[in-house]
């Protein structure tokens, strides 16, 4: 079975782990991820905010070329691509006049037949069956299932049910035995649109959903979105700063958890590219003092 | 080239790239009569007057203590129509240092697209010139992402940090974050690049260009 | 002796019926209904693939009620027919013997409605697949394209009333275009009035038609009837799922609510 | 030959000065057949109606057209002027040249021409009318009132107290409603239990009235004077006649866990249960779903505990007709749930409660005796946030309209609160208030004034718990949109008010218009208020639209009162706009059965001499027929007509205006 793969930027530069993760996850569950040829950025934050027709033409031309290969379906695993390839497919569709003037922008033919899935709706629809017997002891760990933004925002366009409080990525984890916390930070925003412009909001805004998890018992933050990934892993110099104390919970990708479910080993899910560590090996946490070190001092540089 | 940048950096309303479309609508620009609300209906197909003023948009908002307007005050803002209004509306913080998080349409009983208003905001402001100064690290930031995928098709992260510190001047912010990521094999130096890279030029040609930036 | 023969044979020997309507060849070589009231002239009755006329069109005429119990030789369409005037009530079990032909040819003899509505579940047959590239020729004109078709086709028209007589399912006693008072229909073959009369009589038509196609191999000018009442009953299936013909309680979707039917199609 | 009169109404200057009415009459003169054509500034007047009088005899008149308003305004009067000259009344028709000419069109020539062709179409209807004679009907003194809340309460006993027969039926075990559960009611914050229990006994006392509880209705046949219903009384599993009330069973009960309906949740009931200790009547009633004797018939502990010997498991659903000549449907409202609304945690966050739930927590009779406390732990609030329009006011996840009720009861319970509380701090959450009736803003003042309740002009986003607290996140507007954090201890959620889920398909039993959020609709929103549009139905209380109990009460005396004057007659006069069908061509199809909405559509054999059946026809039952024209439009064969638009009346109506020609303009 053959699947179109719009990995995008963060993928292939700040996410590689991800990238890894998803696609050995795909071939466990007998799935061919083929990436988009030649594919562009879907434009972001940056080019909504500066230009509509932009921030539609960026992302159609990677559909309109999927379209062109013969592709039925896409996974984004970026929810933020995932949100800007949906808004801008759903503007083809419903907007006469992007219909009208896209043609002659991408200079492709574009019909809007694609469907775009994000990563819980590939895990759901291909990988989920395959994880029966899955379930493994030495997950005895408590997840914040953690969705950000996109991934169920604006409700109208994910099409998403329960948009304040999804169970959607909990019951995936239940069936490799991972029981998830119930916490009030899901939907949160983690600030990833101003990740470099304003880091101290980011250190905020993360801040509290890390807060959160820690209060209630979590483990680990599970994501599917590299952006929230990112900041909740990377920006934990701004997050400790807000917080004024530090913190080691990990923030580790939906995908590398199926991954080790899967029987993949942790180097296999790249668990070394996560700035805090965490492990399964065995039934403690492996606290790397070094990694703790560096994050400290970097507290402290920052400050400076 | 530095010289230009420092400048745009100072006053990124100046940017002429992202404004040169002004003389295309320059003369509607110039009919005062319309008001920024109808502009906003006509360029995003929002009707600001569905906004009641309950106030959940701001309530909802994880940045509301960051803004200088309050999400529901640009509302009653725009509502009201004046000219002063409209301007202040216009240059405000508060549409740049949105995030985009959809918390507030999603929360909105009258499900008035804040969002998409604001994006419209965003252009309209560069457009005439008003951005909030305060917002010219957000603004650049902006620049410097189009700027680099406008290049190579796809965001190169270190290209875009220094892109961005070139125009903020602020070279040291996120330094120390660097090597960490290089160690894990989060930044490449090398830029990938789409191979058409002509159509995306195009793109950004055919779209900065032609498109007022709301519908 | 024919196994139709031999059915008839033993439904008269027993008493059972006093009349059959079945077929027979005319003088012109080709087949029309024949009257049987005895058992003697069963050897006239044939079925062949000529016999395609809707018999059931004479189970209403008062000079065949009055022979009392009867029987009738009836393919697919005149089986539907049968439950759709049940549906109407005009007809109840046990009211008539149907020896029904099956699509190779062979007779067997039905009694109730079960048996029927078994039988046309059992034998179904597609429509002409000339009639359906004609449907679909037409649907696909323009609305001017089709007013101009059909404006056509009715001045052809000459009132003969031919598509009433065959049709199993006219059979009111006063037909709409026989009321003078008021004269809802013009009776000469005007463009108007052949308007009327063919809109009356599909509207009349839609969503009980079971598509014999009796009226347009009747039409002596060729008119393609049978389109319109299809076309029709294409719709009433779309919007309320339902087909005539294929239970003898069938809830006419025009004049039966159900909960779930749409109600935002009128636009 | 017809002679008809032709009488163009200026109705003052609403038709005179949009239709040039002389040069109507004159164009009307010209009709063949009309003898008479004038114009007049007010014929519904005195001298206008003795112009019509004279005008018959002088011209001996067979037919009056009577160009003016529309004939549900004076229709009667012009009929009874006609009638009054030996004419029958049917001859005299109304054209309408005032709503559907001179109001809705600019004055000028074409307007005036289409006032003419109304004349002239309505001349030709005349020509064809023939005399009808009205209907009577009897009338079965007896109502059937639907909903024994305070509004099916109040209707029962004004109904009976004017000395006619009251079927009372409750789908509750028990009458009382909504308002049995209140604790106090704004604005006088007088009890609510203590003024509904006396009312509650009446009910049960009443000589003329008949309670039926836990029934539900079944179907509806009839018309007014002259229902025939039929009700589901469902098997409560306790023979009513032997239970003394003693209330045994219900302690003996080894279920006890059931959540209590009575206490929205809020407390425990046994399997075996009476709602609540003033329940009328006092019977208990078994919870088939939840009973172990229904489950695995391994239990009976409380049919042997019952001295009465009153428990009977065999008991089945009843069905009962009664014939009632008038009902009134009170059949109330519920609370919509606030499952749409994940950001308030409600069913997530034990102590987030609704309006109803904290009602219950106020109340002595509830499950914690009147003691404030929360759900989760028991312990007393010391903050309570309330949120206002929690669904109500909110087409995106609620509803589109006002409950009305809310800013009310969301006033008095931080009150109460407060009374209860006086330490505690209360704080609501509000978009406006909306206090218009009597004494209300006083009261909403009150709460601000006097018992220092702190009413926060905003909506709140998200309501989530941290360290044991609620955090309520919402937004001051008039404080320049401050985003405002409470921490909470509990939160009360003033959730939507809305119609029954299963009022589509009473009002389809009942063949009663309800409008898009399922509340039943009156036949005129300002002049028939408690009215149906299906006659001898009323309506009372909050099955209407949302109402608080002083409206829901005025309006049941409202629809008792309708009712009554209904009673006083013996024979009900209908007009004999009616179906009849014609047996000779009738083919028997019953298309017409199957949509008349009126189920007036009866079949009738034809029998010959020898009484074989010829064939069976439909036949239309007079009494029941409301002359709707359904069954017209649906017959073939045009075998049914309807009396006073008949099928040639209705034609030469409609060929009359393909003939204006020249000479006539």
């Amino acid at each position: 079975m053959k699947i179109g793969y719009f990995p995008g930027c963060s993928l292939h530069g700040t996410a590689p782990e991800y990238e890894a993760s998803l696609k050995l996850v795909a071939k466990a569950a007998d799935i061919e991820l083929v990436e988009i040829e030649d594919w562009n950025c879907c434009g972001a934050t940056a080019a909504h905010s500066m230009n509509r027709m932009l921030s539609i033409a960026l992302p159609a031309r990677n559909l309109a070329i999927a379209e062109k290969m013969g592709l039925e379906e896409v996974v984004v695993p970026c929810a933020a691509c995932y949100s800007r390839l949906l808004f801008a497919l759903n503007e083809f569709k419903l907007d006469e006049k992007v219909r009208m003037n896209l043609q002659p922008i991408i200079e492709t033919e574009f019909k809007g037949n694609i469907k775009i899935l994000n990563v819980l709706d590939f895990l759901e629809k291909y990988v989920m069956d395959a994880l029966k017997n899955k379930v493994d002891d030495k997950f005895k760990k408590k997840a914040a299932c953690y969705y950000g933004c996109l991934l169920v925002r604006p409700p109208k366009l994910t099409n998403s049910e329960r948009w304040d409080d999804p169970l959607r990525m909990e019951a995936i984890l239940k069936k490799i035995g991972i029981d998830s916390i119930d916490w009030s930070f899901k939907t949160e925003c983690c600030g990833a649109g101003l990740s470099i412009a304003r880091t101290d909001i980011v250190g905020k805004l993360s801040g509290k959903i890390i807060e959160d998890a820690k209060d209630r018992g979590a483990d680990m933050i599970v994501t599917a979105c590299p952006m929230c990934q990112s900041n909740l892993d990377m920006r934990r110099g701004a997050i400790n700063n807000y917080l004024k104390k530090d913190n080691n919970i990990p923030a580790i990708f939906i995908t590398q958890l199926i991954g080790l479910a899967f029987g993949y080993s942790e180097k296999d899910m790249q668990f070394d590219k996560l700035f805090v560590p965490i492990s399964f090996s065995n039934n403690n946490f492996s606290n790397n003092n070094d990694n703790l070190k560096m994050q400290k001092s970097k507290v402290k540089e920052v400050k400076v | 080239m530095q010289n230009n940048m420092t400048e745009i950096a100072e006053n990124p309303s100046k940017d002429t790239y992202y404004s040169n479309d002004l003389q295309k609508w320059g003369a509607e620009i110039k009919n005062k009569d319309i008001s920024l609300k109808e502009l906003v209906f006509n360029e995003t197909g929002e009707k600001v007057s569905l906004c009641y003023q309950c106030g959940k948009c701001t309530a909802g908002c994880p940045l509301s203590d960051e803004m200088d307007i309050a999400p529901n005050t640009i509302l009653r803002l725009l509502q009201i129509g004046s000219k002063e209004y409209d301007r202040k509306v216009l240059s405000s913080y508060t549409i740049w240092v949105c995030l985009s998080c959809e918390t507030c349409m999603a929360r909105c009983p009258k499900e008035v697209d804040l969002p998409a208003i604001t994006d419209f905001l965003r252009s309209e402001s560069i457009r005439r010139h008003l951005a909030n100064r305060k917002a010219n690290n957000i603004i650049n930031f902006h620049k410097a992402f189009l700027h680099s995928i406008r290049g190579s098709g796809r965001l190169y992260e270190f290209g875009l940090v220094i892109g961005y510190k070139l125009r903020a001047k602020n070279l040291f912010q996120d330094v120390l974050l660097a090597p960490s990521m290089i160690t894990h094999g989060k930044l490449k130096f090398i830029p990938a690049k789409v191979k058409n890279s002509s159509q995306i030029k195009e793109i950004f040609q055919k779209t900065i260009n032609n498109n007022r930036g709301g519908k | 002796m024919t196994e139709l023969q031999n059915i008839a044979k033993k439904l008269f020997d027993d008493g059972s019926i006093n009349l059959l309507i079945g077929y027979s060849n005319n003088e012109n070589g080709g087949t029309s209904a024949i009257f049987i009231d005895n058992s003697a002239d069963i050897d006239k009755l044939i079925y062949n693939e000529n016999c395609h006329q809707n018999l059931m069109v004479y189970f209403q005429k008062p000079e065949v009620k009055k022979f009392g119990k009867l029987a009738f030789v009836v393919s697919l369409p005149g089986l539907k027919s049968v439950l759709e005037i049940a549906s109407e009530n005009q007809i109840k079990d046990g009211d008539a013997y149907f020896i029904a032909i099956d699509k190779d040819g062979n007779p067997s003899l039905l009694q109730d409605f079960h048996q029927i509505e078994d039988f046309i579940t059992n034998n179904q047959t597609k429509p002409p697949m000339g009639l359906l590239k004609l449907m679909e020729k037409i649907n696909n004109m323009t609305r001017e394209e089709r007013w101009q078709y059909w404006t056509d086709e009715f001045s052809k028209c000459i009132k003969c009333y031919a598509c009433r007589s065959v049709c199993p399912l006219c059979y009111c006693t006063q037909c709409i275009t026989d009321i003078n008072i008021p004269q809802w229909i013009s009776t000469e073959s005007s463009p108007i009035g052949n308007l009327d009369w063919h809109i009356a009589r599909a509207m009349h038509l839609a969503g009980r038609c079971i598509g014999c196609g009796e009226c347009m191999k009747a039409c002596p000018v060729d008119i393609p009837l049978a389109l319109l009442t299809a076309n029709l009953n294409k719709s009433i299936a779309i919007h309320f799922g339902d087909e005539p013909g294929m239970k003898a309680d069938y809830k006419y979707p025009l004049s039966h609510y159900k909960l779930e039917d749409k109600e935002n199609f009128i636009r | 030959m017809a002679r008809i009169g032709v009488f163009i109404c200026h109705c003052g200057e609403n038709i005179a000065s949009t239709v040039d009415c002389g040069k109507v009459a004159e164009i009307s003169s010209k009709i063949p057949g009309v003898v008479f054509s004038t114009d007049y500034k007010y014929m519904c007047s005195d001298p206008g109606q003795t112009l019509i009088k004279d005008a018959i005899k002088k011209y001996k008149l067979t037919g009056v057209v009577v160009g003016a308003c529309s004939p549900r305004m004076h229709e009667p009067t012009f009929r009874k002027v006609v009638a009054s000259e030996g004419i029958n009344p049917f001859f005299c028709e109304m054209a309408n040249i005032r709503e559907h000419c001179s109001w809705v069109h600019p004055k000028g020539e074409e307007t005036t021409q289409k006032a003419a062709d109304t004349i002239r179409i309505l001349v030709e209807k005349v020509r064809n009318n023939e005399p009808l004679y009205p209907i009577k009907v009897p009338v079965t003194k007896r109502a059937l009132v639907i909903g024994g809340g305070i509004a099916g309460i109040q209707a029962s006993l004004d109904i009976a107290n004017a000395g006619n027969e009251v079927i009372l039926i409750e789908k509750e075990p028990s009458i009382g409603g909504h308002m049995a559960q209140l604790s106090e009611t704004f604005p006088t914050l007088d009890c609510s239990q203590c003024i509904l229990t006396p009312r509650m006994v009446e009910v049960a006392q009443h000589p003329n009235i008949t309670l039926m509880s836990y029934s539900e209705v079944e179907s509806l046949e009839g018309f007014i004077g002259n229902f025939k219903a039929t009700i589901r009384k469902k098997a409560r599993f306790i023979n009513e006649e032997l239970c003394n009330g003693c209330g045994d069973c219900t302690l003996k009960c080894p279920i006890k866990k059931i959540p209590d309906e009575f206490n929205a949740e809020m407390g425990k009931r046994p399997a075996i249960y009476v709602p609540f200790p003033q329940a009328v009547p006092n019977k208990p009633v078994i919870d088939k779903d939840n009973c172990t004797h229904f489950k695995n018939g391994k239990c009976q502990f409380c049919k042997t505990n019952c001295s009465a010997g009153a428990i009977d498991f065999d008991q089945q659903d009843q069905l009962i007709t009664v014939d009632v000549g008038a009902i009134v449907v009170a059949t109330g409202f519920t609370i919509k749930g606030t499952d749409f609304f994940p950001e308030y945690g409600y069913g997530k966050y034990k102590d987030v409660v609704t309006g109803l739930q904290f009602e219950r927590l106020l109340s002595s009779s509830g499950p914690t005796l009147g003691e404030v406390r929360r759900p989760s732990d028991g312990k007393v609030p010391k903050k309570v946030v309330f949120i206002a329009c929690a669904g109500s006011r909110d087409p995106a996840k609620g509803i589109e309209y006002c409950s009305k009720i809310c800013c009310m009861y969301t006033a008095k319970h931080a009150m109460l609160y407060k009374h209860k509380v006086p330490d505690g701090e209360a704080d609501i959450f509000y978009m406006d208030i909306r206090a218009g009736g009597k004494n209300y803003e006083e009261f909403v003042r009150r709460a601000v004034e006097e018992d220092d309740v702190n009413y926060i002009r905003g909506r709140v986003s998200k309501v989530y718990e941290k360290n044991g607290k609620l955090i309520v996140r919402g937004v001051d507007t008039l404080l320049n949109s401050t985003p405002v954090e409470i921490e909470a201890d509990m939160v009360v959620l003033a959730t939507a008010s809305v119609a029954h889920s299963d009022a589509e398909s009473l009002a389809q039993k009942l063949h009663i218009s309800y409008d898009s959020y399922n509340f039943f609709s009156e036949a005129h929103p300002k002049l028939r208020p408690v009215e149906t549009n299906t006659a001898g139905i009323t309506l009372a209380g909050a099955c209407q639209a949302p109402k608080d109990i002083p409206e829901s009460v005025a309006q049941a005396s409202a629809a008792a009162s309708k009712t009554i004057a209904l009673f006083s007659q013996d024979l009900l006069t209908r007009e004999p706009i009616i179906a009849v069908s014609n047996k000779s061509t009738c083919v028997g199809c019953f298309l017409c059965q199957s949509v008349c909405p009126y189920l007036a559509i009866e079949r009738e054999e034809i029998k010959d001499r020898n009484g074989n059946i010829i064939k069976t026809v439909a036949s239309i039952n007079s009494g029941l027929c409301q002359g709707c024209g359904t069954c017209v439009a649906f017959c073939r064969s045009k075998s049914i007509d309807l009396q006073g638009y008949t099928n040639n009346q209705v034609f030469s109506e409609v060929s009359a205006l393909f003939e204006r020609s020249e000479e006539y303009v």
